[in-house]
Formats: C-alpha cells, sequence, structure tokens
C-alpha cells in the first residue's frame, strides 16, 4: 500500500522473499533518505555552530516545526487529490482572525473561539472544493481565485487590525515547554500526523481520497463519490491550515493579519516543501505522511542550521530553493533506478 | 551613507565621551534586530559597529529578518539568542505578537530594548527608544499647514504599514494638528511603505483627486519618496508637502522646492545610544523606575530619540542637527535613566 | 450578423466589449477618469503588467506554469540597478545584462523542467525560491539607489499627450509576441505542444527545445517589466516582482487563455491587463476600499474562467 | 518477384522494463504494394510501427532503408528519411488551421521564417483534393467531424510524400463509402510506387486491398512478409491467435424465462442515445455489437448513472429507478462496470491489487468510525483474487507493475468480490494474450450460468459471437436491430453488418 506513515506499518510482507524486498524498499525509501538527510544536517549544525543544540534552541526548532509539519500537512491532503491549494496560507490567517474576532468581539471563552475559527478553516477548504468539483477547472486556478478573496475580504472587514486580546490560557500553551525543551505544539503536530496516517491507511474515506486522487475516472466508476471525497481533502486542507494558524496565534499571542504574508503567499513555500520532499507525488493518489513529516523538518531545521550558521538571513532562502531541487533530482533518480531494478 | 554616518556617530562621540570612557571592554554581544528590510534602519548597522568599538564590546551586530513579517523576525531572534547573543534592540513586527518572543529572550537574561517602534506594555522591554512618531508627525503637519498659509486646507495623509505600531500613532496625530488648525484630512492611504503598491496607490490617488488636496503630508519613508516623485512629475501643482526621512530623493526635492520640508528622525542615534544602554545593564545597570519617560498610547516606558524638521534654508546641514541631539541624549543618559552599581 | 457572430467568437471580443463597458461607467461616474494624468497613470500601469502577464502567458501556452515570474523580475532589476550602481555601466550595458539574466534563469526553468521531466510547478517553485534569495542575497533587501539620470527621465517621460514612454517598449513586445504566436514557426511550435507535445513531437517538433524556448522568452518578457519598473520607480526595489503572480495568471485567463495550454491570445491578455488596471484604478477613484482589489481580481479570474468554460460548453454543444 | 525491399526490418527486438515485446520480428516492404500487418492485441504491431516511424530504438536487431542500415533517433530522423504514418490516435492540433497541420513537420524546419498562410493553404489544396475532400483548408480542424480529421491526417501524411506511409487502423471511424474512397486513394498511391503498410482488425478490408501480409503474435513472426495470394481468412485468424477460430466454445443457451434484470425502453441520454430499448435476463449474455464510436460505452455509463438519462424508463429487477450516480448503481442496485479503458478508467494502476480488487467493497466492510483494515478486504477479495489466478508477488504489489491479462483478472475479480448481479463488461479483451482471454471468456459464461446477468460490449465480432446469446447492434446512438446468435460467423457476422449498413443515414 501507498501509505507508510510509520515504518513499522509497511505493507505486509507474505513471504520472506517480500519482507526482505520491502527491507531494501524502506532503505530506499523518500522516508529513509530524509532521516539519512536530517542526521547528516544535525551533526553539521551541531559540529560547525555553537548552540544548534542549546535547549532554546531544540525548543524553539521544535515549535517552528510543529507549526512548518502542519502547514505542509495541510497541503498534502489537497495533494493527494492531485490538485493545489494556493489559498492554505490565507485560510489560515482567516482562521486565526476569525478566532480573534469571536473571542474579542463577541466575547466567546476561548475553547469556543478557537473551534469557530477551526470550523471557519474548514468551511473556507470546503467552498474551495465545491468550487473545484463544480466547475470542473483545475484546483489551482480556483484557489489562485479564492486566496485573493479570502485574503481581501478578511482585510476588509478587520481593517487589517491585529486582534490581540487572548487570554494568557491561550498565550501560555505557546510558550509552555515540557522537559525544559519539547513545546506542546509538536506534540500537537505528533497528534494530528498520527490521526492523519490513520485516515489514510485504517478507514474508507481516506482510502477513497486516495483512489479518487489516483484516478477520478476509474474511483468514479468503482462506486466512489469522487466529488464528495475532493470536498472532503479540501475541507481537511481548511481545517489544517486552521490549526497551523491557532499554533500561531497561541505561539505570538495575537492574530495578525500579515501573520502568512501579504494574501498568505509566505505559507506556500513551507507548504510544498514538506510533501514534495517527503514524496508525495504531485500527481495525487500517494501520500506519505512520514514523510511530509520529516520533509517539513528537515526544511526548517535547515532554515535555523543556516541562520546558525551566520550564511547570512537572505541567503537562506536560495539554500531553500537548492535543497528543493536536489531533492526532487534524487528522488527522481532514485525511482527510476527502482524502476529499472525492480522490473529489469 | 554608511560614511555620512560614521562621521556623524564619531561627533556624536566627542558629545558622550565623557560618560563612557570608564567602560571597559566585556562579552556584550548586542543584536540590534529592525522588524524587517527597509532602508530606515540602515543606519543602525554603522551605529552598531561605531558603539561596539567606541564602548569595547564583543560585538553589536544589525541582523535584519528577511522579511517584514512577524515569523520571520521571531525565528531570527531565536537563533540569535542560540547562538549567544545576550542583548537586544528590536523594532517590534508587532507590538503584541512579538512581546512573546522578547519575553522568552529576557527569560534567558538578555536586557532587551524596543528601538523604532515600541512593544505594548506589559512587556520585558526596559524602555522604548525611538522617535515620538505622534510628535513628529504632529510637528510636520503643523510645518505643513504652516507653509500652505491661508485659504483651504485639505490634507492628504500616506502612511506606512498598518501592522507598525506607529502607523496609528501617526494617524492620530495627523488628524489632531490638522483639527486644531481648522484643516480637513481628506484621505489616508495606509500600507504603502514599498515602493510599488505606493507607486500605484499614490499615483492613483493624485490622478484622481490632485485637485481636491491643498496639502500632502507623509509619514513613511518610501511613501515620501514616492509622493515626491510624484509631485516633480505633475510639475506646478500648487500642492504642499512636507515628508519624512532622508531619502535623497526627499531631500533633493527640498533642495528643488518641489516639497516643503522633511521631518527628520534619528536611526543612527537609536543604534548608537541603543547600544550603549544595553551595555550598560549586562553590566548591572538597572533603569530607574523614576526617569522623565514619556508615553504614548504602547508604552509609559518612552524615550525620544529625537526628531527636526529640516527644510531648504537647513537640509544642507541636517546631519548636524541630528549629530548634536545624538550627542544631548548620550551626555546624560545614564544619569536621567539608569541607576548603576 | 455573420460578421457579429464571428467577433464574438474571437478571445478579444468578450473582454474589449468589457473595457468599453468599463470605461464609459466609470467615466460616466466620475469625469476625472478619463483626465489626461489619470491616463497616463492608467497607462504606466498597463505597460508593466502587461509584461508581467506575457510572461506568464507563454508558459500558460504549453501548458505549464511558471512560478517564478516576479522573481526573474525582480532579480533581473536589481541586476539592472546594480550593475549601473556598483559597477557603474552605462544604462543600455545594464540593461543587456538584465535582459540575458532574464533570458538565462528563464532558460534554466526550461532545461531543468525538460531534463529532470519534473512537473513546472515545483521547478519553478524551486527557482522562485532560488531566484529569490539570490536577489535578497546581493541586495540583503536594500534598494539600490545609483539609477542614472537618463533612465529616470525615461521612466518619467512622456511620448505623447498622456503617453509614457515606458509603454513603448510593452507596444513592441506585444506586437512582437502577437506575430511570434501567429506567424513565425517558433510560436506555432509553442502553441501545438502546449495543445499536444506527443502529437508535436510526431510531427516533427523537437519537444524540449520548444518548451527551453518558451521558458526563456518568459524570462526574457519578465526580465523587461522588471527593468520598465526600476524606471518607474526610479529606485532597484528589492521586492521588484513579489506581487506579480494572481496578476500573471489574471490576466492571460481573463483573455482567454486555456490553462491546459495550446491557446493564448496576445490581444486579449493585453485587455485583461487593460481591465485589471481600470478595475483597481476605479476602487481608488471611489476611494473603495483598496483593500477590495485583492478580492476583485480574485472574483475576476473565476469569473473568467466561468465564462471561458461556459464558452467551450456552448462551442462544443452540451457537455 | 525481383522488386528489391524499400525497407527492411530484421530480428528486431524491444524490451521494455519487464516485458519483450518484440522478439526478433521481420518485415519487408516492397515499392508499390499495400502490405498487410496483422495481429492481435499485444502481439507487438504498435511496438513495431513505434521502431519504424523512429518513436522507439530497438534493443536489437536492424532497419534497413534501400537495403542500407538505418537508424531512426527520432520521429524527424524517420520523417526525413521519407516514412510517414498517420497514427491510431489524433495527433492533429484542433486551433490550427487544416493546412497548417498538414504542413506542420514542414515549417519545423526553420524556428523564424514567418509563416506564409496564404502558400501553406494553396499548397495544402492538393492533398485535400486527392483525398476529395471539399474543405477550406484554412478551417481550424476543430470544426471538422472525425472522418474528415482522419482524412486530413492521412493527407497530412501523403503531404510529406513519404515512400514507406503506415496507416495504423485507418479505417476504425471511417464509414462504409468513405473507407471505399479511401481504398481508391491508397490503390492510386500505390501505383506510384509507394510502400503502404495496413493495420486493420478488420480481415474484409485486408483482403480487399493488401497484396501482402505480416503477422506478429506474441511478438514474433506468426508469418514473415509475403504474398496474400492464396490465404484465406481463416488462414490469417489462424497465424494471428495460433488456432482457428473458438466459434466452437459458443453453446446454445436460452434465458428467455429468466427474470429481466436490466431493463431499458425507449431510453434517451444526456449524450444523444435516442430511444435505446433492451433488455438483459438473469444468466444472459447480451451483446452490444458496433463500430467505433456507435455509443456504446457511452450507453453504459448513462445506465451506470454517470450520465444523465433524458428520457424512457429504465428498470432494474422490475422496479423502475433513477440512478443519479455510480455509488448509486454499485452500493444499492448491485451493478458493476468494466471498463475498455483499463488503465485510465478500470484500475488505479498506482495503487495495490488489494485496493484494487477492494474499492467496490470497501463501504460495506468499514466498521466503526468508518475505521477498516487490510485485513477485512483480504478476507472477502483474496478467494477470487485465487480463483481467477492472478498471478502477482504479493497483493501490496503496484497493479501498474502486472501483465494486461492479471490486470483484467483483478477488473473482473473487483465486481466479483462485490458480488454484482448485474454485470457491463466493455472490451474485455484488449490487450490481453489468446490464453488470458480464452480464460476470461469461460469465466465470463460460468458468470452468467450461475445467474449473473451480462451486457458485453465487443467490437470484436468472434467475441461477441463465441460468448453472446443475443446481440443487439447499435449504430449512432440507436439501436439498430437484434441478431439471435447461432454460433455461426458467417452467418452473424453477414447479419450484423446488414443492421449497421441497412439502417436509414439520418442527415448528418
Amino acid at each position: 500500500m501507498s501509505v507508510a506513515p510509520v515504518p513499522s506499518a509497511l505493507p505486509e510482507s507474505s513471504s520472506d522473499g517480500f519482507a526482505r524486498l520491502s527491507r531494501t524498499r524502506f532503505l530506499l525509501s523518500n522516508e529513509f533518505g530524509l532521516i539519512l538527510l536530517i542526521a547528516a544536517f544535525a551533526l553539521l549544525f551541531a559540529v560547525y555552530t555553537s548552540g544548534f543544540l542549546s535547549v532554546f534552541n531544540l525548543f524553539s526548532l521544535g515549535r517552528n516545526a510543529a507549526v512548518n509539519i502542519m502547514i505542509g500537512l495541510a497541503m498534502m491532503t489537497v495533494i493527494v487529490t492531485g490538485g493545489l491549494n494556493l489559498a492554505v496560507g490565507a485560510i489560515g490567517v482567516c482562521a486565526a482572525m476569525g478566532c480573534g474576532w469571536l473571542l474579542q468581539i463577541l466575547g466567546l471563552p476561548w475553547p469556543v473561539a478557537i473551534l469557530g475559527g477551526l470550523a471557519l478553516g474548514a468551511g473556507l477548504g470546503a467552498v474551495n472544493g465545491w468550487m473545484v468539483v463544480r466547475t470542473g477547472l483545475h484546483s489551482f486556478i480556483i484557489t489562485l481565485a479564492t486566496m485573493s478573496i479570502f485574503f481581501g475580504v478578511m482585510i476588509f472587514l478587520t481593517r487589517a487590525e491585529a486582534f490581540r486580546d487572548f487570554p494568557e490560557a491561550m498565550t501560555a500553551f505557546g510558550k509552555m515547554r515540557l522537559l525544559t525543551y519539547l513545546s506542546p505544539l509538536l506534540l500537537l503536530t505528533f497528534a494530528v500526523a498520527l490521526a492523519l496516517a490513520w485516515l489514510y491507511r485504517f478507514t474508507v474515506t481516506g482510502r477513497e481520497m486516495l483512489a479518487a486522487g489516483a484516478n477520478p475516472a476509474a474511483a468514479e466508476l468503482s462506486g466512489i463519490r469522487v466529488g464528495r471525497a475532493i470536498i472532503l481533502c479540501h475541507m481537511l486542507s481548511g481545517l489544517l491550515a486552521g490549526i497551523a494558524a491557532m499554533m500561531l496565534v497561541t505561539r505570538n499571542g495575537a492574530a495578525i493579519p500579515s501573520m502568512a504574508g501579504q494574501l498568505g503567499q509566505d505559507w506556500l513555500l513551507p507548504a510544498f516543501l514538506g510533501p514534495v520532499l517527503g514524496g508525495t507525488l504531485l500527481q495525487g493518489g500517494k501520500v506519505s505522511v512520514l514523510g511530509t513529516v520529516l520533509g517539513a523538518f528537515l526544511v526548517t531545521m535547515l532554515s535555523s542550521g543556516l541562520l546558525m550558521l551566520q550564511v547570512g538571513a537572505f541567503w537562506v532562502q536560495t539554500f531553500l530553493g537548492l535543497m528543493l531541487l536536489v531533492a526532487v533530482l534524487l528522488d527522481k533518480a532514485r525511482r527510476s533506478w527502482l524502476a529499472r531494478r525492480n522490473l529489469a | 551613507m554608511t560614511t555620512i554616518f560614521r562621521t556623524m556617530g564619531l561627533a556624536a562621540l566627542m558629545g558622550g565621551a565623557a560618560a563612557t570612557a570608564a567602560l571597559a571592554a566585556d562579552d556584550s554581544k548586542l543584536a540590534l534586530v529592525p522588524g524587517g528590510p527597509h532602508p530606515y534602519f540602515a543606519a543602525w548597522e554603522p551605529a552598531g559597529a561605531d558603539a561596539a568599538q567606541e564602548f569595547g564590546l564583543a560585538g553589536s551586530d544589525y541582523k535584519v529578518p528577511q522579511r517584514w513579517e512577524l515569523a520571520q523576525q521571531n525565528q531570527l531572534l531565536e537563533s540569535l539568542l542560540s547562538q549567544g547573543y545576550n542583548g537586544f534592540m528590536i523594532f517590534p513586527g508587532d507590538p503584541v505578537g512579538a512581546v512573546a518572543t522578547a519575553e522568552e529572550l529576557a527569560e534567558f537574561g538578555a536586557p532587551v530594548i524596543a528601538g523604532g517602534g515600541c512593544y505594548k506594555d506589559p512587556s520585558p522591554a526596559a524602555f522604548c527608544l525611538g522617535t515620538d512618531t505622534g510628535n513628529s508627525a504632529y510637528l510636520g503637519t503643523k510645518e505643513l499647514l504652516a507653509a500652505m498659509g491661508d485659504g483651504e486646507k485639505r490634507i492628504a495623509h500616506f502612511t506606512g504599514f498598518l501592522v507598525d505600531p506607529n502607523t496609528q500613532l501617526r494617524i492620530d496625530a495627523v488628524n489632531r494638528a490638522a483639527e486644531e488648525a481648522g484643516a480637513t484630512v481628506v484621505q489616508v492611504i495606509a500600507d504603502i511603505d514599498a515602493p510599488e503598491p505606493a507607486e500605484e496607490k499614490i499615483n492613483a490617488y493624485l490622478a484622481a483627486h490632485a485637485g481636491d488636496v491643498d496639502g500632502i503630508v507623509t509619514t513613511a519613508w518610501v511613501p515620501a519618496v514616492v509622493a515626491a516623485n510624484a509631485l516633480r512629475r505633475m510639475g506646478d501643482t500648487g500642492i504642499h508637502m512636507v515628508g519624512i526621512d532622508h531619502d535623497e530623493v526627499v531631500l533633493a526635492a527640498i533642495k528643488e522646492g518641489i516639497i516643503d520640508g522633511t521631518m527628520i528622525q534619528n536611526p543612527y542615534g537609536q543604534g548608537y545610544i541603543g547600544s550603549f544602554a544595553l551595555a550598560r545593564m549586562r553590566s548591572g545597570c538597572t533603569v530607574k523606575e523614576d526617569a522623565p519617560f514619556g508615553s504614548n498610547a504602547l508604552t509609559d516606558k518612552f524615550i525620544d530619540s529625537g526628531t527636526a524638521y529640516v527644510d531648504a534654508s537647513n537640509v544642507d546641514g541636517y546631519l548636524d542637527t541630528m549629530r548634536e541631539e545624538t550627542a544631548r541624549i548620550l551626555a546624560d543618559f545614564e544619569a536621567t535613566y539608569l541607576s548603576c552599581p | 450578423m455573420t460578421n457579429l457572430a464571428r467577433l464574438s467568437r474571437t478571445d478579444w471580443f468578450g473582454p474589449l466589449l468589457a473595457t468599453i463597458l468599463a470605461v464609459l461607467l466609470i467615466q460616466s461616474l466620475s469625469a476625472n477618469f478619463l483626465s489626461a494624468y489619470n491616463i497616463q497613470i492608467l497607462l504606466l500601469a498597463i505597460a508593466v503588467n502587461a509584461l508581467v502577464a506575457y510572461s506568464q502567458m507563454i508558459i500558460i501556452a504549453i501548458g505549464q506554469m511558471n512560478l517564478s515570474v516576479g522573481a526573474i523580475g525582480g532579480l533581473a532589476a536589481i541586476s539592472f540597478a546594480g550593475a549601473m550602481e556598483v559597477w557603474g555601466l552605462p544604462a543600455p550595458l545594464a540593461l543587456t545584462f538584465a535582459l540575458l539574466i532574464g533570458l538565462g534563469c528563464g532558460a534554466l526553468n526550461g532545461v531543468l523542467i525538460r531534463i529532470t521531466g519534473i512537473s513546472a510547478f515545483v521547478i519553478t517553485l524551486a527557482t522562485l525560491s532560488i531566484f529569490k534569495g539570490i536577489n535578497l542575497g546581493i541586495t540583503e533587501a536594500q534598494p539600490f539607489y545609483g539609477i542614472p539620470e537618463g533612465v529616470k527621465r525615461f521612466g518619467g517621460a512622456v511620448l505623447v499627450g498622456p503617453v509614457p514612454w515606458l509603454l513603448v517598449p510593452t507596444l513592441l513586445v506585444t506586437a512582437i509576441l502577437w506575430f511570434t504566436l501567429r506567424r513565425l514557426p517558433v510560436g506555432r511550435f509553442i502553441l501545438a505542444v502546449g495543445s499536444n507535445d506527443h502529437a508535436a513531437g510526431l510531427s516533427g517538433i523537437s519537444v524540449g527545445r520548444t518548451v527551453i524556448i518558451a521558458h526563456a522568452i518568459s524570462g526574457l518578457l519578465a526580465a523587461i517589466a522588471g527593468v520598465l519598473v526600476v524606471a518607474r520607480l526610479q529606485i532597484g526595489q528589492p521586492s521588484i516582482g513579489d506581487d506579480w503572480l494572481i496578476l500573471s495568471f489574471a490576466a492571460p485567463v481573463i483573455g482567454g487563455a486555456i490553462l491546459a495550454g495550446g491557446h493564448v491570445s496576445t490581444t486579449a491578455t493585453f485587455l485583461g491587463v487593460v481591465i485589471v488596471a481600470i478595475i483597481t484604478q476605479a476602487l481608488v477613484l471611489f476611494s473603495i476600499d483598496p483593500f477590495l482589489v485583492q478580492v476583485v481580481l480574485g472574483v475576476l479570474i473565476l469569473a473568467a474562467v466561468g465564462l471561458n468554460k461556459l464558452r467551450a460548453g456552448a462551442a462544443t454543444g452540451g457537455r | 518477384m525481383d522488386r528489391s525491399p524499400i525497407f527492411e526490418a530484421v530480428g528486431v527486438q524491444k524490451a521494455f522494463p519487464g516485458v519483450l515485446a518484440l522478439k526478433g520480428v521481420n518485415i519487408s516492404l516492397l515499392p508499390g504494394s499495400i502490405h498487410a500487418l496483422l495481429g492481435e492485441n499485444g502481439a507487438g504491431k504498435s511496438t513495431l510501427i513505434k521502431i519504424i516511424t523512429g518513436v522507439h530504438q530497438p534493443t536489437a536487431g536492424q532497419l534497413r532503408l534501400d537495403g542500407q542500415a538505418a537508424t531512426f533517433g527520432s520521429p524527424r530522423d524517420a520523417i526525413a528519411r521519407g516514412i510517414g504514418v498517420v497514427h491510431q490516435e489524433r495527433n492533429l492540433f484542433p486551433r490550427f488551421s487544416v493546412a497548417e497541420n498538414i504542413h506542420l513537420e514542414r515549417l519545423a524546419m526553420s524556428y523564424l521564417r514567418p509563416v506564409d498562410y496564404a502558400a501553406l493553404n494553396r499548397a495544402a489544396r492538393p492533398w485535400l483534393e486527392a483525398l476529395d475532400l471539399d474543405i477550406d483548408p484554412a478551417t481550424p480542424v476543430s470544426e471538422l467531424s472525425v472522418a474528415r480529421m482522419q482524412l486530413v491526417e492521412i493527407a497530412k501524411a501523403l503531404s510529406l510524400q513519404s515512400r514507406v506511409l503506415l496507416l495504423d487502423e485507418p479505417t476504425a471511424s471511417l464509414t462504409s463509402s468513405e473507407t471505399d474512397r479511401l481504398f481508391t486513394i491508397l490503390r492510386r498511391l500505390r501505383d506510384d510506387g509507394t510502400s503502404l503498410v495496413f493495420v486493420s482488425h478488420k480481415l474484409e478490408e485486408v483482403q480487399e486491398i493488401c497484396d501482402r501480409v505480416t503477422v506478429l503474435r506474441d511478438g514474433a513472426n506468426a508469418c514473415e512478409s509475403r504474398s496474400m495470394e492464396g490465404v484465406d481468412r481463416k488462414q490469417l485468424v489462424q497465424m494471428m491467435i495460433g488456432r482457428s477460430e473458438g466459434a466452437g466454445a459458443w453453446r446454445h443457451r436460452d434465458r428467455r424465462d429468466q427474470p429481466e434484470v436490466l431493463d431499458l425502453a425507449g431510453v434517451d441520454t444526456a449524450l444523444g442515445h435516442r430511444d435505446v430499448s433492451l433488455t438483459v435476463r438473469k444468466g444472459e449474455i447480451v451483446g452490444l455489437y458496433g463500430l467505433v464510436g456507435a455509443g456504446r460505452t457511452e450507453l453504459a455509463k448513462a445506465i451506470m448513472g454517470q450520465f444523465a438519462v433524458t428520457g424512457g424508463e429504465v428498470r432494474v429487477n422490475g422496479a423502475p429507478v433513477k440512478i443519479r450516480s455510480v455509488a448509486e448503481a454499485i452500493h444499492r442496485h448491485r451493478m458493476g462496470y468494466i471498463s475498455e479503458d483499463r488503465k485510465s478508467e478500470g484500475l488505479i494502476l498506482q495503487h495495490s491489487v488489494l485496493a484494487n480488487a477492494g474499492v467496490p467493497i470497501w463501504r460495506r466492510l468499514a466498521q466503526a468510525m468508518g475505521s477498516l483494515t487490510d485485513g477485512r478486504v483480504r478476507k472477502v477479495a483474496s478467494p477470487f483474487l485465487t480463483k481467477l489466478e492472478v498471478k502477482t508477488p504479493s497483493l501490496a504489489q503496484s497493479v501498474g507493475n502486472l501483465s494486461g491479462g492479471n490486470q483484467q483478472k483483478i477488473s473482473v475479480a473487483k465486481w466479483l468480490a462485490a458480488n454484482v448481479g448485474f454485470l457491463i463488461v466493455d472490451e474485455p479483451s484488449v490487450g490481453i494474450d489468446i490464453k488470458t482471454k480464452a480464460y476470461l471468456h469461460d469465466l465470463l459464461r460460468e458468470l452468467a450460468d450461475n445467474g449473473t446477468a451480462i451486457l458485453l460490449i465487443s467490437s470484436e465480432m468472434p467475441e461477441m459471437i463465441a460468448l453472446a446469446d443475443r446481440i443487439m447492434v447499435m449504430d449512432e446512438y440507436r439501436i439498430r436491430g437484434e441478431v439471435t446468435n447461432s454460433g455461426v460467423y458467417a452467418e452473424i457476422s453477414h447479419r450484423i453488418m446488414d443492421r449497421i449498413h441497412d439502417a436509414p443515414q439520418p442527415a448528418a
């Protein structure tokens, strides 16, 4: 099966030969490659920078990774359908601002406000999905338009003013340190990732999403309600974008319209880096939750490490771009090598 | 421009030498972190370097987030702390949203001050060293109103990022000054402290409403540059304008008589004095509770880094103005604001 | 009647109609709209935005997308300004240098896409990051100010009446592009590859070379746009190009381009740019919240693709 | 014969990952002849064509042009050496004009010389006239009918003045009068010295027009380029499938007393079907025969609820129903559809065997919160995979890595696992080998014997006659008549073709 949520959940092996094959496969897999890369870079940064292994850096690395992974997962759920969601950032900011509005203007208790914000995220995602299904257009163009619309309406309604009166309970969560270096945000992200892995591997809905993404025509003729599956994927994406935004809100203690940059565009790079490095195919139908988690983590670690190496903050982006390029090239090489060896 | 500031720094030093002679080399590794890339902050870099050399610090480095974005600034600050920086002057990416990170820095024992713009109280920042932006905008508007002379006074106000805590202060100040003089602010255009949106919105506005405006006040760097250019392009419109900051375009426009003047701020002084203060705080000084702080909408611990109006009469000597200002503040800074062991 | 029917089938007819209606409507509501200075501002916006739109259009024509349009434009812009300020190159040399940078970046996109077979989306996302990073790395986000007077004058000068000189390169490019896509084999190849790359290959067209050429042209156009922005802003600002992405898709799509490739229209894309410029301008004119510009742009994209879909549906008779 | 061949392929091999598509094939083409290239789907015809036209390069063996060894690195090379081809799939650019489509190859010589459309139109006209095509060369191809597009493609190949011209299924979408016109032209070309290669499934046409023949079977020569003289249809078939036609397998069954499972009464659809009536009873195999484009697959999809039924009545097990989605057809009415296009509509190639076999039963097997383990699916699906002898290293293998035959078995198995009562089987033997095909035929008969109602769509007359109890003939989205199968090929094929050709030709 295509899903590799955790290494232990590899395809069942019916024979010894297959077990050996799957072990080789794992060693050649994207996930394993990412683990190697993470280990190698961690070593590099630990040796060549002072403070990379400091408690605070590990803590802040984990906290930043938590958000980036969540953003990556939000994109991943749509990539599953063979589509894209350019509006992740815009939806995330809308969810955060929605939460702030409920809290500050309506005076609702914060758990309700958070749920409201998440519902808004999921709702906007569903709007995307519905339009993609109804128009039959590629999600790229739909979400390009809605990214503009969602963000514009949000800015119009809020007058671009931040909501800043968040209760201590929420902001404390963002600063909380478990065992001195672990952010609860990271634990939350892991929980969500596990839930997604379970969804894709062990539920009908998840399987239907994958089937609808891999080959919508075949899926429909096999009795899957493809339209519904795609709307669900977009909804899930909106929900996860909302969660990522809530994490940023608790971290900053404010819901800021510019938190994802103009139109939420600043989320796009982390959003794609995670899944693409993690081996989720842009064509859809295959997903690797573990790969996305590792990919997003690698990216966060790299940008943190590059800052520490003092290569100059301004060059970090170039390195990330090169990294993405090298990673996809390696993945390509690995795939074709596998294909040759497997079949020749 | 760097050299200009270096000479300026040396001048400032002479004024403040008495106060600083006692400082020995220490392990203060300071970071001066703006909210994002912006020409205004460029002067922090030479200021930090000069201060580090003068006061014998391990370093006072200007570190810029890649983009004008809170998340970028947070990540940079976290990284700098991990790298061993132990004192921070920060322009908060968001007056509230940036507090959380400042608190974390403070928890690790690093003194934090706000520079250029302020945190919203309560915050761990010892004080906020910046232009009294409200006052600067107020004075600038007054100068504009004076330059406009008699007759109808309709003002357009072009200002910076709404996420910048100063922007609202400026809008309020301009409105207040206009009200006092019986003038009306007919348009406020904000969020245009980047060239392209500024170019588009200001030009579009002037294209449509040049006849409905008698004066322009700009309270952010880029809008000042763009508006000055637009007025030059439009030729004789009878529109008066007071800009802000010392961009070459603005200064040239003053000399050519296209605009009336500009409100100079003192970023170099912020960087220089900020470094000094952080170093002193690291060596045990504390901020006096009863110091004569100013206050604004965000904080009650405000120190004005100085502002001055420059017009055609003194545009060539504007540097002297700032030099004097920096020297003046530094001279009695320690005595006024710090209590040292 | 049949003439009208034939006209209505062309790509540029709808946008042209929309443009005329918009102009009439806005003019009737605000006499300032057609004032000389306002027209000049409108034309300045069109001059740059049209090139940005073309840069994307040529990639849409081969059925791909180029996320790095803005990054290439920005890099070319700061190369242009930097070459003049730091190296003291005369403007024509700096211009050549900047255009070569754009051409090179575009060609690099094309080569990478071709030799790796990875989707243009991923490749240009990576190069977007690389080009933008190089831009920031060189400039440290500080603008170059050393723009020679000649360039500044060019940026501010008017040719005749309200028509700015900046519009001249854009009009030239429009004509050349129109001719290329209509009459030159290379333009036809680009459309053929976009329509059906397999068939194009069987017809003896070198698909790889065509893809690379299209990307190189895209890079070149983005570079021209970047240079024009420098002339207009009179500084080499590193943030040039940051907000081009949506616009670059909006105008071709409003102009009836099919994202799957094989069909674009230069004239209709130009009109798309005009419509966007007029609406943006109108919002300011009526003191409508500038924040709504984004919303309008998004709605325009949706409306345009929706209409195209309907039109395609009507043409083939049913679903 | 003393003519020396223009083109020869000697011992050509072609290996793709996992398959040896050609195992040393020979063909030699003489000038002034029409050479039939025959073979079943999967026999290697397309691969050989692609090698001759430079799309693929042979793994081993040699191509010779005029006796000289030649290599074609790309289609361009082949074109330049005078080898033209009309592919099976449409390779025109719909928005380009007819003239430009015809001459695109020649434009490809330079990048920057402006195109002179007037000259292009002038140059295109003779080729159109040669095919008696009365179209303005400036017309965009998208405005032409499918048949005319086909002719434009032929005009395009002719315009290259090819010495060797390959035609892959050129008559598939032509009417008989169009076919006749085409044949006249082909003969003329032959008489002018061109060497034509004619690929077709329609043996009648092959016998009518070809003078030489090469037959491929399983990637090897079943007959090396020989004269058609003295070769009759029976021999051709025997060479193609390795045995005589399997008409013997048919056995008479009468299901007229069984209950109706599916009944269409005067059905119109959104796709353009008019007044379609047909009935499939329990245990019955009803054939739906027609040419490509007759609307059979489209009818199947309308029955399955993918496209709307706009008029008439659909009854399932006697009760009138309105099926709004495929999911409803499958889950509520226990219907199934095996697509002709296995790769894009039948299977999810990148997913595992188990995932593919289990799709229709996922919902039924789901437990609390929609959770579902592979184990549960395996328990239900694997007996059927075993029964159908699907050969796969494991159930986790991607379907895309399996052979066509095994893929087809999986698409059947998933409906067996879903226990459907009504199954539409669309072109079941496309791209699978002879043995699996025979096996599939047995399986379909067995299914019917056990009570499944089957609607069989096939363009292969022998298959139709081997399997169906009754044959409905469809043309132009209408049912043209019904033939009760007697198992006798000559009689039934004649009667079917009569139904198609005798139908009143409505004004197009």
